[in-house]
């Protein structure tokens, strides 16, 4: 079950995990889109913790409402709106039941896909928040699993988001995207949310 | 990176403050966002509102005023503002008709903007929306997120503007405005790239001697890399493509925007204009309007795009002609 | 050198070919010649004639409209216009009572300036002068040529433009004039150079971490170059120079023109104008009119100019603000 | 005395030399002015070779008035109306009395001055036209004196023209006027006209 306590707590940690990585996500970016998701995610990651660190919350569904607003006001681009609606659909889900993670995880990965129209396979975040819920679903996840769906993505040609631009050219890149959902997933690992 | 600058993080917040009091007799800024207004307000009459990232000044607000823009927002350069402060926006614009988002077609844009309507609803507003994508260097199909939204935006806040001030519903001006993008096709080059500032490099090299053709108003690529030409031959390339996009007759009447992309020198847009009034003038067609600016910049681009609009609506022309108060439109 | 033009010997022509093209609504240009002349007419006004070298646009056929100039002259690249060409504009430009011809101070510009004066009273036109000379980065001295003319120009050309189209005499112009130039200095920085067409490289160099304080708009030297300074120092710079210039006083009104040298975006002249507007109220000045653009360049160099002018007489400001029509001032 | 032929061949003599030079002159100009005057000088002397090869004239005076319109209505900048007014000088002073020289030169001199407000020493075209006027009246005039004249002003400081922004700076140049000067001048001695 998530508690509020370990639901800051990742979110914490994908914060930091964002604020290490940001310029290697700037550059995965550069190759194939704006340069600009490792800033982008920084600059919400960073309202997102004050809004945590300020906020009492009295359950699940308000910390991912909290995360949602912080990134939906303050990253912008493609990404904002992405993470934002998926926070959003987590907490819709929180709130009716915080014991099903594959459901919450289930429910972002909706919103995103309602938000951005996008598939599998389109090189997009998406092709790793499919492969992690199918490996928790079947009690599997491990970090080997997030970076291999991480690494997937470079062998697709995108077909959403600006890297679309580049046709072919996008082949042999990391999705930035990716990437950051990559660290949102190792943060729940590193947060011990599986344990509990 | 050469700028006159001073923090690279506080690039937005600067130039706003700047624009803002340069422009204090015309539009005011809402405090904390990026979002500018025009002080002059008319009851009754449907407000368009439009924004993007930054770095393509004088787009979008410098085109805020009477007969334009009622708002526009200005998110962080090269990124989409975010929903709030579109709704803001919203809100500060309308006018108790509805207001009209005009959204340059990038995934993020599209995203925030439409999230800011799904806001504004739920708060009691009338709002739709047009996506502007002009840019033909990009095919519209299903291996890309569309075509991009370029330099014809400024057109479309002009025609759009004169409309929404004689008073047409939004949903008369949502339709023109929808026929109108179908009607509108931009083509670019650029024979430098644009350094975002907090990046500090620019975003895409060109050798010496290089020049592409189809770049984006972002730096995303084009359609080709080659040896730079004479203004002649580019504006020959130019216009064979928007031939073949529009498949015009001798007689159509078109208006005509040459934009320049940032660094480049009037002098050089100038004399594409001359190259550019040779070749329209072989194909036989009617020009009832042409401008020529730096509108939709690419920060410090060097490049032009060419926008063309078939007049297909007699009111176009008049409306591209209307008077208008802003910082930006001449 | 990159650049969107054809043969560098024809620049000139093309640029202007193609301006006319664009603004044919407003003005013409005289067969064979550089002079650029506004078709809106007015028997009994005194008329404005101005022009220089080119590679200053939109300076000055961007300013030949109702309000503004009667006629530009354009030169080859920073080079002036012959005395038969300025002739050929008074001739145009006279409407009965006399042209007041606006010099920028460079001894060639003045040289055939005068001699087309001369050629222009031996046919009965009544003609007077002033040179403008607002670059205070030279001094005035018996080593120099005097100081230079740079963006103040516009300024003169918009005041004294709406007095001519008030009706007052050439006299009343002329000393207007005198008196504006006198209470009116500019003060610029470059980051980096021009590159004359013809000569295909640039006037000359400055390394990549560079400026230099004064150059002026041909790119003659300035008084200082030094590591490139955030936007913050820059306007401290020049603002100190301009005070002891000005010896001000708080309470003082004055107008603002920050200029862009061709190649800088607005993003950064805005920024500049946000420094600008926080020095200007420490020191308490009252600023009734300010303005931002890229009204005159040096092709394609980049940095800023500000000017200053001391609202010595309460009608400039209410000229600066006079609505006209021309390609260039909005 | 100076005739119709005799000053045609001079001038035309003048053009040649300017045309051979001016990168020459672009040079010069581009240490202490705006690189420019070749192109400037280049540029009339195109008009006046044609206005010379086309005209039928009767006397000298035409000439030099024919060259003077040619070189106001092409040069610009400062070398077209100083060129410009020294011709016209020429051309006035020719008109009375065709048979001396040097009161031609002084005419012309006198031309410069009067249009540059300049005097000795500043660093200017005329530095070169007053020691040739002197030596030609003490019929001492040669090619070496010219150019000694024209390398005089290298360590001259500029105090007229663009070259005076310079200030200190102007020093160790020659002054691209003065070497255009240096050309006319040679061009008359190669023309043969002290010969007659
Ligand atoms: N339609 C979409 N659906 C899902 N993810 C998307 C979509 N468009 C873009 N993305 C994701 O957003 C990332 C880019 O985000 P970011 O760089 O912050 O925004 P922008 O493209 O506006 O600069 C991409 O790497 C991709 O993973
Ligand atoms: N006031 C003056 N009197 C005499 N000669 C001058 C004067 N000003 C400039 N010159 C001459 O003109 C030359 C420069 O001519 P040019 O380069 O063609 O014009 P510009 O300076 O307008 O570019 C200088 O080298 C100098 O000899
Ligand atoms: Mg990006
Ligand atoms: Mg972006
Ligand atoms: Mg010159
Ligand atoms: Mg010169």
């Amino acid at each position: 079950m998530l508690t509020v306590d370990h639901t800051t707590n990742w979110l914490i940690l994908f914060a930091k995990k964002i604020y290490e990585k940001k310029d290697y996500l700037n550059e995965l970016d550069s190759a194939i889109g704006d340069g600009d998701h490792g800033s982008n995610m920084a600059r919400g990651m960073k309202a997102m913790e004050e809004k945590l660190k300020d906020g009492q919350f009295s359950n699940v569904q308000d910390v991912f409402k909290a995360a949602s607003m912080a990134l939906l006001s303050k990253v912008g681009g493609a990404s904002g709106p992405l993470y934002g609606s998926a926070f959003m659909g987590m907490a819709k889900q929180g709130g009716s039941d915080e014991t099903d993670l594959v459901a919450i995880l289930q429910a972002g990965l909706q919103g995103i896909q309602l938000r951005g129209k996008s598939a599998k396979g389109e090189k997009t975040m998406i092709d790793v928040w499919i492969p992690v819920i199918e490996a928790l679903e079947s009690e599997s996840l491990s970090k080997e699993i997030i970076q291999d769906a991480v690494l997937q993505t470079k062998e697709m040609k995108a077909t959403k988001g600006r890297a679309s631009y580049l046709g072919d050219r996008s082949v042999g890149h990391v999705d930035p995207g990716a990437a950051s959902s990559g660290y949102l997933f190792e943060a729940m690992l590193d947060g011990g949310i599986l344990n509990e | 990176m050469k700028k006159i600058i001073n923090q690279p993080s506080s690039v937005l917040d600067e130039m706003l403050n700047g624009f803002t009091y340069s422009h204090d007799h015309l539009l005011k800024r809402i405090e904390n966002t990026g979002v500018i207004y025009r002080t002059y307000k008319e009851q009754g009459k449907v407000a368009l509102v439009s924004g993007g990232g930054s770095g393509h000044e004088p787009s979008h607000a410098g085109f805020v005023g009477k007969g334009m823009l009622s708002a526009a927002v200005c998110g962080q350069v090269f990124t989409s503002p975010t929903p709030d402060q579109i709704l803001e926006a919203i809100k500060v614009a309308d006018q108790g008709v509805g207001v009209l988002l005009i959204i340059k077609n990038y995934s993020g844009d599209v995203m925030n903007f439409e999230m800011a309507q799904e806001l504004a609803e739920m708060e009691g507003i009338e709002v739709q929306k047009i996506i502007v994508d002009d840019d033909i260097a990009v095919e519209d199909s299903t291996y890309t997120a569309g075509k991009r939204g370029v330099a014809g935006t400024v057109l479309v806040h002009k025609i759009l503007g004169a409309a929404a001030e004689e008073g047409l519903t939004l949903e008369e001006i949502k339709t023109m405005g929808e026929q109108l993008v179908q009607n509108m096709k931009t083509i670019g080059v650029a024979i430098s790239p644009a350094t975002v500032p907090e990046v500090g490099k620019p975003g895409f090299q060109l050798k010496d001697d290089e020049m592409e053709y189809g770049v984006g108003i972002h730096g995303e690529p084009g359609y080709r890399r080659e040896k730079i030409k004479p203004s002649k031959e580019i504006a020959v390339e130019l216009v064979t493509k928007l031939k073949t996009a529009f498949q015009w007759q001798q007689g159509d009447h078109y208006a005509v925007l040459v934009n320049g992309l940032g660094a480049t020198p009037l002098m050089e847009q100038y004399i594409f204009m001359n190259d550019l009034q040779a070749l329209l003038k072989d194909e036989q067609l009617r020009i009832d309007f042409k401008k020529v600016g730096s509108l939709m910049t690419s920060i410090d681009m060097a490049g032009i795009s060419l926008t063309l609009v078939k007049l297909v609506d007699e009111k176009w022309a008049d409306y591209l002609k209307h008077e208008v108060t802003t910082a930006a439109w001449i």
